[in-house]
């Protein structure tokens, strides 16, 4: 067993558990800080995987930015840890999560039947990013600002609460 | 790196079109937030009639930049269609705006237009990048306004369930083409589509699932069986004005890319996913005009109503990827945004008049409330339900030749008997406007500049594509849609 | 002779003038009617005598095409229905004025007259018609007009009824025509006598449709004519006025069927099993409506059976090769029934509308006119010698004797028996006898109407007597023109040119019998209802079953509702049924379960965001799996 | 590298499929677009992981990702500002409570106030 | 162009609804007489092409063919013309659509869009019958629906939305099956001709089918699956048990005029379509299937006389008599003779006239009684004897009166099927002779029904009606001296259509 396999069991261990956590915990302030967790795991697998550039934004963004939403949506929601009356839909329950299930063996199913070749590797960087975003995808890179000129807009408005 | 060298021009009616729509925003910070600003409105109708006139102008003869931004036909074609439709869309709005307030004018025109480019950037776009970004573009706009009403519950629910459930449909989207893109290690749909055959010969079930995966996300834009659920309550709770959008130019432009997608990129394994595609698409049908017998309420109806028309878009898909069957959907495309927005504009005329009710009883007695809407609205409904001298009715006759020459005759006839069903609730609203009595207390309907001329305007459309196909078609059949 | 198409044309004018200015005319209206019959009548005679000794002369035009064919109509005048037209307009032409009087009371007397007009052209036209399938079209509308005219009392639910009857049976006897003479016309491709006369001869018809053709076009002549089975509405037609049924239901309409027989008689000659058929039904038609006709106590009904039966003599006649013979007695017979009818019209009105027997009596001395003409009338039914009767009646005993066999000649000969009988129960108990009508005015049980002129009953007038007395003068002098001393003259004018084989003639013992058989029926009439010496109940203490079957016409009204009509309605009810719920529940059942399952799709739609996910995503799934498992992905 | 890359797939699949049972199960309005953001950043495992040891990896799926990253961030943006409006109007981030525009609410308030 | 006759006779309704619509609502004499006026000179028009039609010629006259849109390889045109079968046809629908306007004179409800509708439909009668286009037929074919359905829908008695929507659908859907039929046959010979383009002309198809490169390519069961679901197709419109149930419906609620129209020219559609295109296009599986035709037909005969035998309402006796009637029709075709072609065509003018009548009958008694219950009535030749007589008269042409048009179309039906070719029809007789007893039942429905309502004694609530008023002339004499114009001499109808009709059976080969 290289270093690698044990980062990546380590990694991906404390991702799924996040992830896990993030869905079956009770409080929801837990929840969030498990989210971020999974998502320093991911992070961390993008270091592995050699894409460092990736990985910071990551953090960067999800730790960062969108873990604090998160963390602003419910403190603007619910301060206190709710605690919902008991679900009345277990049908609704075991449907999900077999559907989810079901997916996941899909999934499985369908990667495990690739016989993908092994590679060496590729490790990117920044400059070749920011050449190809600058460079192919321009199209795509102004849109985005677009895209997120209007969320923000769209944002606003939605939340804005007025002075009346 | 082509990133300086291509041509630029290509893109000028994009470019423009971002610019006036940076400018109306601004203008509409500067003015101030509260006063009514109707300029804005007509300001938008003129950046996209000017952004029609320039993709009229500049993209005939056709072009590239990298396979991120394609100028074909088929792009042509469908921008000016969501162009229009935006317009019509923003000028049945300003009535609406006028009689509710708590709507922001300025961001509402301006996020429109923000749609109506990303719809461009999306229909002409071979990359599923540049084509994701555009896709978003069009969906999280939609999200937000369709909660645009934020102090109605209805409409911020409408909102909320639209995001959860088309986000988890762009995941799915972008699962199925982190897939594609790991296999192919190209994002460009022609690539992805020059190596498909060997691809799927060596990844059939991955590339399946990634082509399913994107199937399903798209075709919750388009709002196909079974995943269309969202439809009917977004539908009802958005801003009427906001429904006629999402019925008309987000499902047509998302049309656009499953055409797109499947053309480019999937057309050699065509035999694997066909059935699929015509088995959802007399799901949808059947679906779609079942439910909406039992609905009493007219936007829920038109929302039914739209997945079924999905599902008579699909059949061409289903039947063959040709030329030929992209003149049909577009013709059909053409003729089914005129009718729905046409009875969008009566339904938000009618409903708001009516105490911003939608049920179907506030039609009762319309022919005699305001005769010229009621016929309007009547012939709409007739072009929905495919009845002869409305382009609705051409369209279809046109999708049943392909579906009957492809060898698609169970599919024809399940759109056939499906759509004499839905005769029973278009004929429903139908009978409400000319055989019910008006209630008592209606008030006369003042019918409004903007609702005015959306209505002449696709009325016009509707019966002039009815008795003179051959507008459109002739010069349809002359396009060689995709470079 | 050129002009013969001008014959039913004056009274259709008659018709169409009464149509439209009837209501003016009011009682005047009789006088058109009269002056048109009288047109048709002298142009009758012109024809006639220009066809004896002439030529048939036919005149056709183009009425049809399909294909190459042409249909022709057109009208020709032969031997046949040159003696018939005077037929028809002589009895028409005699009714009319008599209706003048009859009817003057009613304030309809214009549409009455019009009808009249109508049949009579109608009549005419069916004569007058040189292909079966125009004598069809003429015969389809005599029935037209008998509905109407015994129907023309419509308040009365009795003639309405007797209308509808007389309608539809006759009806079920076309249905059989019109088979007939498709099938006729698919096989000689020609509807004209002369192509169906020739096609026969020459054998094209094969046997077994030959004999097919022939017995459903004799079932037309069986509901015409008022044949068993499908005699029953005659009987009931009676509802009409008086006139109308010696008009209609005596002289002319009912011996269409005659007629009928008659001129497709080349057709019935080619198959032995048709005239068997034929002799049989004449023959039992015969006797049963005499065995009926013993019994009736009502003046019409009575003559109405008696109709029946003499009909049934001539389609005897018909069937045993008595081409001449059946013709003849139509002719005679036309002459002394009308007579009979009408002078029962005139006892109708003296005894102020009843028409019960029981309640008449001693008229002879009353009203003198009527009562020589109707004993005339009576004794040449009964076939008195020299009255017309005598010669037609020997005549067809003669054939049924001759080509027949005994059974029929029998039948014959106990019916002749009992025509004798009856006619004169009849005649004895209306004329002779005391007037039995007085003391029970108050109770008019059967009468019709209010009579604002009780009393006693009188002779009528000029309208009424003249035409009785003409028509005496003819059931006196019609047989003269078959007379075998002279050479059957009237043979020799209707078979001149035919290929009919020869014709059966009694020999003289014949004609004692038939006049010792009459004479017989009439002595046991006279003892037992003008002497008494028999008591008038005898035969009916003595057989109250028969009697009591008779009097109910055999049961036959009932049993056919019991078997036709209510099993028809009951399967239309039960078809209702089966429509509404089976057919067209299935139709709305469709209906439902489209409009149920579209709500049950709808149930899902329950507003719960997550159900939307669940459904979208197994959904997804549920596609993806079958999919696979379609293609054979899974391996 | 010698981790192959079916491993991270795996793992993107299984967050997938927990982010889908979170989106599709979990009542918390919050805990869904969370769930929503867990989905999108399995595609990101995958691109990236495509992009660094898959069978043609190249710089496009790390540009890829950045454009996930991207729309995810604008996705929570609004999806969060919807909440809060949502929850200004009903008191509520349940989702079950949310369920006023059914077909057979027939209650549901049938107007747009 | 402009100076054909048929394109004149479609625009003309066209030009008169839009000039209705323009006269605002109150002045309804004013729309009134446009509108009957509008109806004339659709009549005067129908007349002249009557006059015109050359008798001698085969083949369509008055033809015209523009290219409308093309779609691909495939040319839809506006093709009209006019043969021995639509001619009477068309003067049919001109007159019996004059006659239910002048009968509807006495609405006073939106009278306006009465009009409107009623001029919309008269288009599209028309246009259905001068169609040569499968496209363009079907356009037509479907514009008749909407009309009628607010005929029904708004002037309709109690159950209107009921008997309009049912209307609706049951017709539609047979409308749809016909579509599709007709691409199918369209895309079969398409495929065979092709790279030849091909139109959707009805001629040119009839010739693909029957002489052309079709007639043998496209397969025996390819062909049987069509020609049945275009029979069904038109069996719903004609109707055909047991697709039949809308009728009744309909008929009950539909007002006077719209009643007239839709048994005098809706049902003549299906008839019309089924020779036209059925029989045209694919003689040999007329011939194939002319038993099941035959036996429908005589299903037809005796069941909706059995049912018309027990109808209460007399409006509903006289809408299953219109289904009884129509087994004729069906009778007539399947004996692919030319006697029986001519009486299936006969049977559909003359029960236009004769429904027509009837219906109006029904509507101005019903006007008068306020009731249609047959055992309400009573006595009627008492209190409007005139009304009576008429009624009368309509009910012996319908039960097939010789002198009235209705016996001849039975005779050429009954001289067709009994001398049907037996290697066609091999039961040709048993069911010929079936048909001619459901006849009497006709005769029995008719006169019972007649039996109840004018006859009887006089009823004291009827005593004050009053009789036929002089606008109600107008349809009563104008329809029965057609019926029995035709009735007397045939000849003039015969001698327009026999020239189709022999090249029409002529394609069977004999």
């Amino acid at each position: 067993m290289t270093a690698q396999e044990i980062f990546f069991i380590i990694l991906a261990l404390i991702a799924v558990t996040g992830a896990l956590l993030l869905v079956l915990l009770k409080p929801i302030s837990h929840r969030v800080v498990s989210m971020a967790f999974a998502f320093m795991a991911i992070s961390g697998l993008y270091f592995l995987l050699g894409a460092e550039f990736i990985g910071i934004v990551q953090i960067m963004v999800y730790v960062g930015a969108i873990t604090i939403l998160f963390v602003f949506g419910m403190m603007m929601t619910e301060h206190r840890t709710i605690v919902f009356e008991r679900d009345p839909r277990l049908s609704h329950q075991a449907i999900g999560l077999i559907s989810s299930v079901s997916l996941l063996g899909l999934l499985i199913f369908g990667i495990l039947s690739m016989d993908l070749p092994q590679t060496e590797g590729y490790v990117g960087s920044a400059e070749a990013i920011g050449l190809e975003l600058y460079g192919y995808f321009f199209v795509a890179f102004i849109g985005s600002a677009f895209l997120l000129t209007a969320a923000l807009i769209g944002a606003i408005v939605v939340a804005r609460k007025e002075a009346d | 790196m082509l990133a300086f060298e291509a041509t630029w021009s290509l893109m000028t009616p994009e470019i423009v079109l971002g610019a006036l729509a940076m400018l109306v925003f601004t203008i509409d910070f500067m003015t101030g937030i509260h006063e009514k600003k109707p300029f804005i409105g007509r300001l938008s109708i003129f950046s996209l009639l000017v952004t029609a006139v320039l993709v009229l102008v500049m993209n005939p003869q056709g072009g590239q930049i990298g396979d991120t931004f394609l100028v074909d036909p088929f792009a042509m074609v469908f921008k000016l269609i969501i162009l229009v439709g935006v317009a019509l869309v923003i000028m049945m709005s300003m009535n609406y705006l006028d009689r509710n307030e708590d709507i922001y004018q300025g961001e509402y025109y301006s996020i429109l237009l923000f749609t109506a480019l990303g719809a461009m950037i999306m229909v002409s776009s071979a990359d599923l990048i540049t084509l994701f970004i555009g896709l978003e573009i069009v969906s999280i706009s939609s999200y937000a306004l369709a909660g645009f009403k934020k102090h109605n519950i209805d409409s911020t629910e409408a909102s909320i369930k639209y995001i959860v459930l088309g986000g988890t449909a762009s995941a799915f989207i972008l699962f199925g083409m982190s897939y594609l893109y790991g296999l192919t290690g190209t994002t460009s749909l022609y690539e992805i589509g020059a190596a498909m055959p060997e691809l799927f010969a060596d990844y059939t079930v991955m590339i399946m699932i990634s082509l399913l995966f994107m199937l399903g996300g798209f075709g919750f834009k388009v709002s196909m069986v079974p995943f269309h659920m969202w439809a009917p309550d977004v539908y009802y709770g958005a801003p009427t004005p906001v429904t006629a959008f999402l019925a008309t130019v987000s499902k047509l432009a998302a049309f656009g890319i499953i055409i797109r997608v499947f053309t480019l990129g999937f057309e050699s394994i065509y035999a694997e996913w066909a059935f699929i595609v015509a088995t959802i698409a007399a799901i949808t049908m059947i679906v779609g005009n079942f439910i909406a017998l039992t609905q009493q309420d007219v936007k829920r109806l038109m929302a039914y109503s739209g997945i079924a028309q999905a599902g008579y878009i699909l059949v061409p898909i289903a039947t063959v990827l040709n030329n030929f069957s992209i003149t049909v959907i577009i013709f059909y495309s053409v003729a089914y945004i005129m009718m729905t927005l046409g009875a969008f504009s009566i339904i938000t005329l009618v409903s708001e008049q009516s105490g911003r009710k939608t049920g179907m009883d506030t039609f009762a007695g319309l022919y005699q409330r305001s005769p010229y809407m009621a016929v309007a609205m009547a012939i709409f409904l007739l072009s929905l339900a495919g009845l002869p001298f409305t382009a609705g009715f051409i369209g279809k006759a046109n999708i049943f030749l392909l579906a009957i020459n492809g060898n698609m005759l169970w599919l024809a006839i399940i759109m056939i008997v499906t759509s004499i069903i839905s005769f029973y609730y278009y004929f429903g609203v139908i009978k409400q406007m000319f055989m019910a009595e008006p209630k008592p207390n209606a008030e006369e309907i003042k019918v409004p500049g903007g609702i005015q001329a959306v209505v002449t305007v696709t009325l016009a459309g509707t019966v002039l594509l009815g008795i003179l196909p051959n507008l459109l078609l002739d010069l349809f059949t002359g396009f060689n849609w995709m470079i | 002779m050129q002009l013969a198409w001008l014959i039913p044309v004056f009274p259709l004018i008659a018709f169409l003038i009464l149509l439209f200015f009837g209501r003016l005319l009011q009682e005047k209206s009789a006088y058109v009617g009269i002056a048109a019959l009288a047109l048709s009548f002298i142009y009758s005679v012109l024809a006639l005598f220009e066809r004896v000794g002439g030529e048939t002369y036919t005149y056709v035009f183009e009425w049809m095409t399909f294909g190459e064919t042409s249909l022709t109509m057109g009208y020709e005048v032969t031997a046949l229905n040159a003696m018939m037209l005077i037929v028809v307009t002589v009895v028409s032409l005699l009714v009319h004025v008599f209706s003048r009087e009859y009817m003057h009371e009613d304030h309809r007397i214009h549409v009455f007259y019009s009808y009249l007009g109508l049949f009579s052209f109608s009549m005419l036209g069916l004569v007058l018609a040189p292909n079966i399938l125009q004598l069809f079209i003429f015969w389809e509308l005599v029935g037209l007009c008998s509905f109407l005219l015994v129907g023309f009392w419509y308040f009365k639910p009795e003639a309405a009824s007797a209308a509808k009857k007389a309608f539809l049976t006759t009806r079920i006897g076309d249905v059989g025509l019109l088979i007939g003479l498709v099938l006729l016309f698919n096989e000689v491709g020609s509807f004209a006598y002369a192509d169906i006369y020739a096609a026969v001869e020459n054998g094209m018809v094969e046997q077994p449709m030959v004999t097919a053709i022939a017995l459903l076009v004799f079932l037309g002549a069986v509901g015409k004519s008022a044949q068993f089975p499908l005699h029953v509405w005659l009987p009931d037609a009676m509802e009409g006025p008086t006139p109308v049924s010696a008009l209609i239901h005596a002289a002319t309409m009912v011996a269409a069927g005659v007629y009928l027989v008659g001129v497709m008689y080349p057709v019935f000659l080619a198959s032995e099993t048709a005239l068997t058929v034929v002799a049989y039904t004449g023959a039992i038609t015969a006797f049963f409506a005499a065995t009926m006709a013993l019994v009736m106590t009502d003046i019409k009904r009575v003559l109405a059976y008696s109709t029946i039966s003499q009909l049934g003599f001539m389609i005897l006649a018909l069937g045993t090769a008595g081409y001449v013979a059946g013709l003849f007695h139509l002719m005679t017979h036309a002459f002394f029934k009308a007579l009979l009818f009408l002078g029962a019209g005139s006892v109708i009105v003296a005894v102020h509308h009843r028409q019960d027997i029981s309640v008449m009596g001693g008229l002879w001395s009353k009203m003198k006119i009527t009562s020589v003409t109707f004993l005339i009338g009576a004794l040449a039914i009964a076939g008195i010698f020299p009255l017309a009767g005598f010669w037609s009646k020997e005549e067809i005993l003669a054939s049924a004797l001759l080509n027949g066999n005994g059974f029929l000649f029998g039948l014959a000969l106990v019916t002749a028996f009992m025509t004798a009988f009856y006619m004169f129960r009849l005649f004895f108990k209306t004329f002779t006898g005391d007037y039995r009508g007085a003391h029970d005015d108050e109770d008019e049980a059967d009468g019709h109407g209010e009579d604002d002129h009780h009393g006693e009953p009188h002779e009528n007038t000029g309208f009424m007597t003249m035409p009785l007395v003409v028509l005496a003068v003819l059931a006196v002098t019609a047989g003269f023109v078959n007379l075998p001393f002279i050479g059957y003259p009237l043979e020799g004018f209707l078979t001149a040119g035919l290929n009919l084989g020869d014709q059966p003639h009694g020999e003289l013992w014949l004609a004692f019998l038939s006049l010792a058989v009459a004479a017989g029926g009439i002595l046991l009439a006279w003892a037992m209802y003008y002497k008494g010496s028999i008591s008038e109940d005898f035969f009916a203490a003595k057989a109250p079953a028969v009697h009591k079957l008779l009097l109910n016409k055999y049961y036959l009204d009932e049993l056919y509702t019991a078997v036709f009509v209510k099993p028809t309605v009951a399967v239309g009810r039960f078809f209702w049924e089966m429509d509404k719920g089976i057919v067209d529940g299935m139709v709305n059942l469709i209906g439902r379960f489209t409009s149920t399952s579209g709500r049950t799709f709808g149930k899902t739609h329950n507003g719960q965001l997550q159900t939307y996910g669940v459904v979208s995503v197994l959904g997804g799934i549920v596609v993806i799996a079958i999919a696979f498992v379609l293609r054979g992905y899974f391996g | 590298m010698t981790v192959p890359i079916s491993y991270f797939l795996v793992l993107a699949a299984v967050l997938f499929c927990i982010g889908l049972y979170g989106v599709l199960t979990r009542r918390h309005l919050v805990i869904v677009l969370a769930s929503i953001e867990l989905m999108l950043n399995s595609v990101n495992i995958n691109l990236v992981a495509f992009s660094a040891i898959g069978p043609y990896a190249d710089i496009t799926g790390q540009v890829f990702s950045l454009f996930v990253i991207t729309v995810a961030a604008a996705e929570a943006a609004v999806g969060l500002a919807i909440l809060i409006a949502l929850y200004r109007n009903r008191d509520s981030i349940d989702v079950i409570k949310h369920d006023l525009l059914g077909t057979d609410k027939e209650k549901s308030v049938s107007t747009l106030q | 162009m402009m100076g054909n006759i048929l394109l004149w006779l479609i625009v003309v309704p066209l030009v008169g609804a839009l000039l209705i619509l323009t006269i605002p609502r109150e002045y309804t004499n004013v729309i009134r007489s446009l509108a009957g006026l509008t109806a004339a000179v659709a009549l005067v028009l129908s007349l002249v092409l009557w006059g015109m039609f050359d008798r001698g010629a085969a083949g369509m006259q008055f033809y015209e063919q523009l290219e409308w849109f093309t779609l691909g390889f495939m040319q839809v045109n506006f093709e009209i013309g006019a043969d021995g079968l639509s001619v009477p046809l068309i003067a049919l629908t001109t007159i019996v659509t004059l006659f239910s306007i002048v009968a509807s004179f006495t609405i006073e409800h939106r009278v306006k869009e009465f009009y409107v509708w009623t001029l919309v439909l008269l288009t599209g009668m028309l246009g259905v019958f001068v169609a040569l286009d499968m496209f363009l037929f079907f356009l037509f074919f479907e514009l008749t629906l909407i009309p009628m359905f607010f005929l029904i829908g708004i002037w309709g008695g109690k159950m209107r939305e009921y008997a309009s929507f049912k209307f609706l659908i049951y017709t539609g859907l047979g409308s749809g099956i016909m579509f599709i039929t007709f691409i199918v046959i369209y895309v079969q010979a398409a495929l065979v001709s092709f790279p030849d383009p091909m139109s959707f002309s009805i001629v040119e198809l009839t010739e693909a089918y029957t002489e052309g490169a079709a007639a043998g390519a496209v397969g025996g069961a390819m062909k049987g699956g069509m020609f049945l679901a275009l029979f069904t197709a038109f069996a719903i419109k004609l109707p055909v048990f047991p697709f039949h149930t809308w009728l009744p419906n309909a008929h009950v609620e539909a007002p006077t005029a719209a009643s007239m129209i839709l048994a005098g020219v809706l049902l003549k559609m299906g008839g019309y379509g089924l020779i036209r295109v059925g029989f045209g296009i694919m003689p040999d599986q007329a011939a194939r299937f002319a038993t099941l035709i035959a036996v429908l037909g005589v299903i037809n005969i005796i069941y909706g006389a059995l049912l018309a035998l027990v109808q209460t309402d007399l409006k509903a006796l006289v809408a299953y008599s219109s289904i009884s009637h129509m087994g004729i029709v069906l009778l007539g075709i399947a004996s692919i003779t030319e006697a029986g072609m001519q009486g299936a065509i006969f049977q559909l003018v003359s029960h236009g006239f004769i429904s027509a009548l009837l219906f109006f009958m029904v509507g101005a008694i019903y006007s008068r009684t306020k009731t249609r219950t047959i055992s309400e009535m009573g006595g009627l030749s008492h209190s409007v004897p005139v009304l009576a007589g008429f009624m009368l008269a309509a009910a012996m042409a319908s039960l097939g009166l010789p002198g009235m048009s209705g016996f001849v179309s039975e005779l050429m039906a009954f001289i067709g099927i009994f001398g049907a070719p037996a290697e066609i029809l091999p039961q040709a007789v048993t069911l010929g002779v079936i048909a001619v007893v459901g006849i009497i039942f006709t005769a029995a429905y008719l006169l019972w029904a007649m039996q109840r309502t004018t006859f009887g004694p006089p009823k004291e609530k009827y005593a004050g009606l009053v009789d036929a008023k002089p606008m109600e002339y107008v349809p009563m004499v104008g329809l029965l001296a057609f019926t029995i114009l035709i009735g007397v001499y045939p000849f003039i109808l015969s001698d327009v259509i026999n020239t189709t009709v022999i090249d029409l059976v002529s394609k069977i080969g004999g």
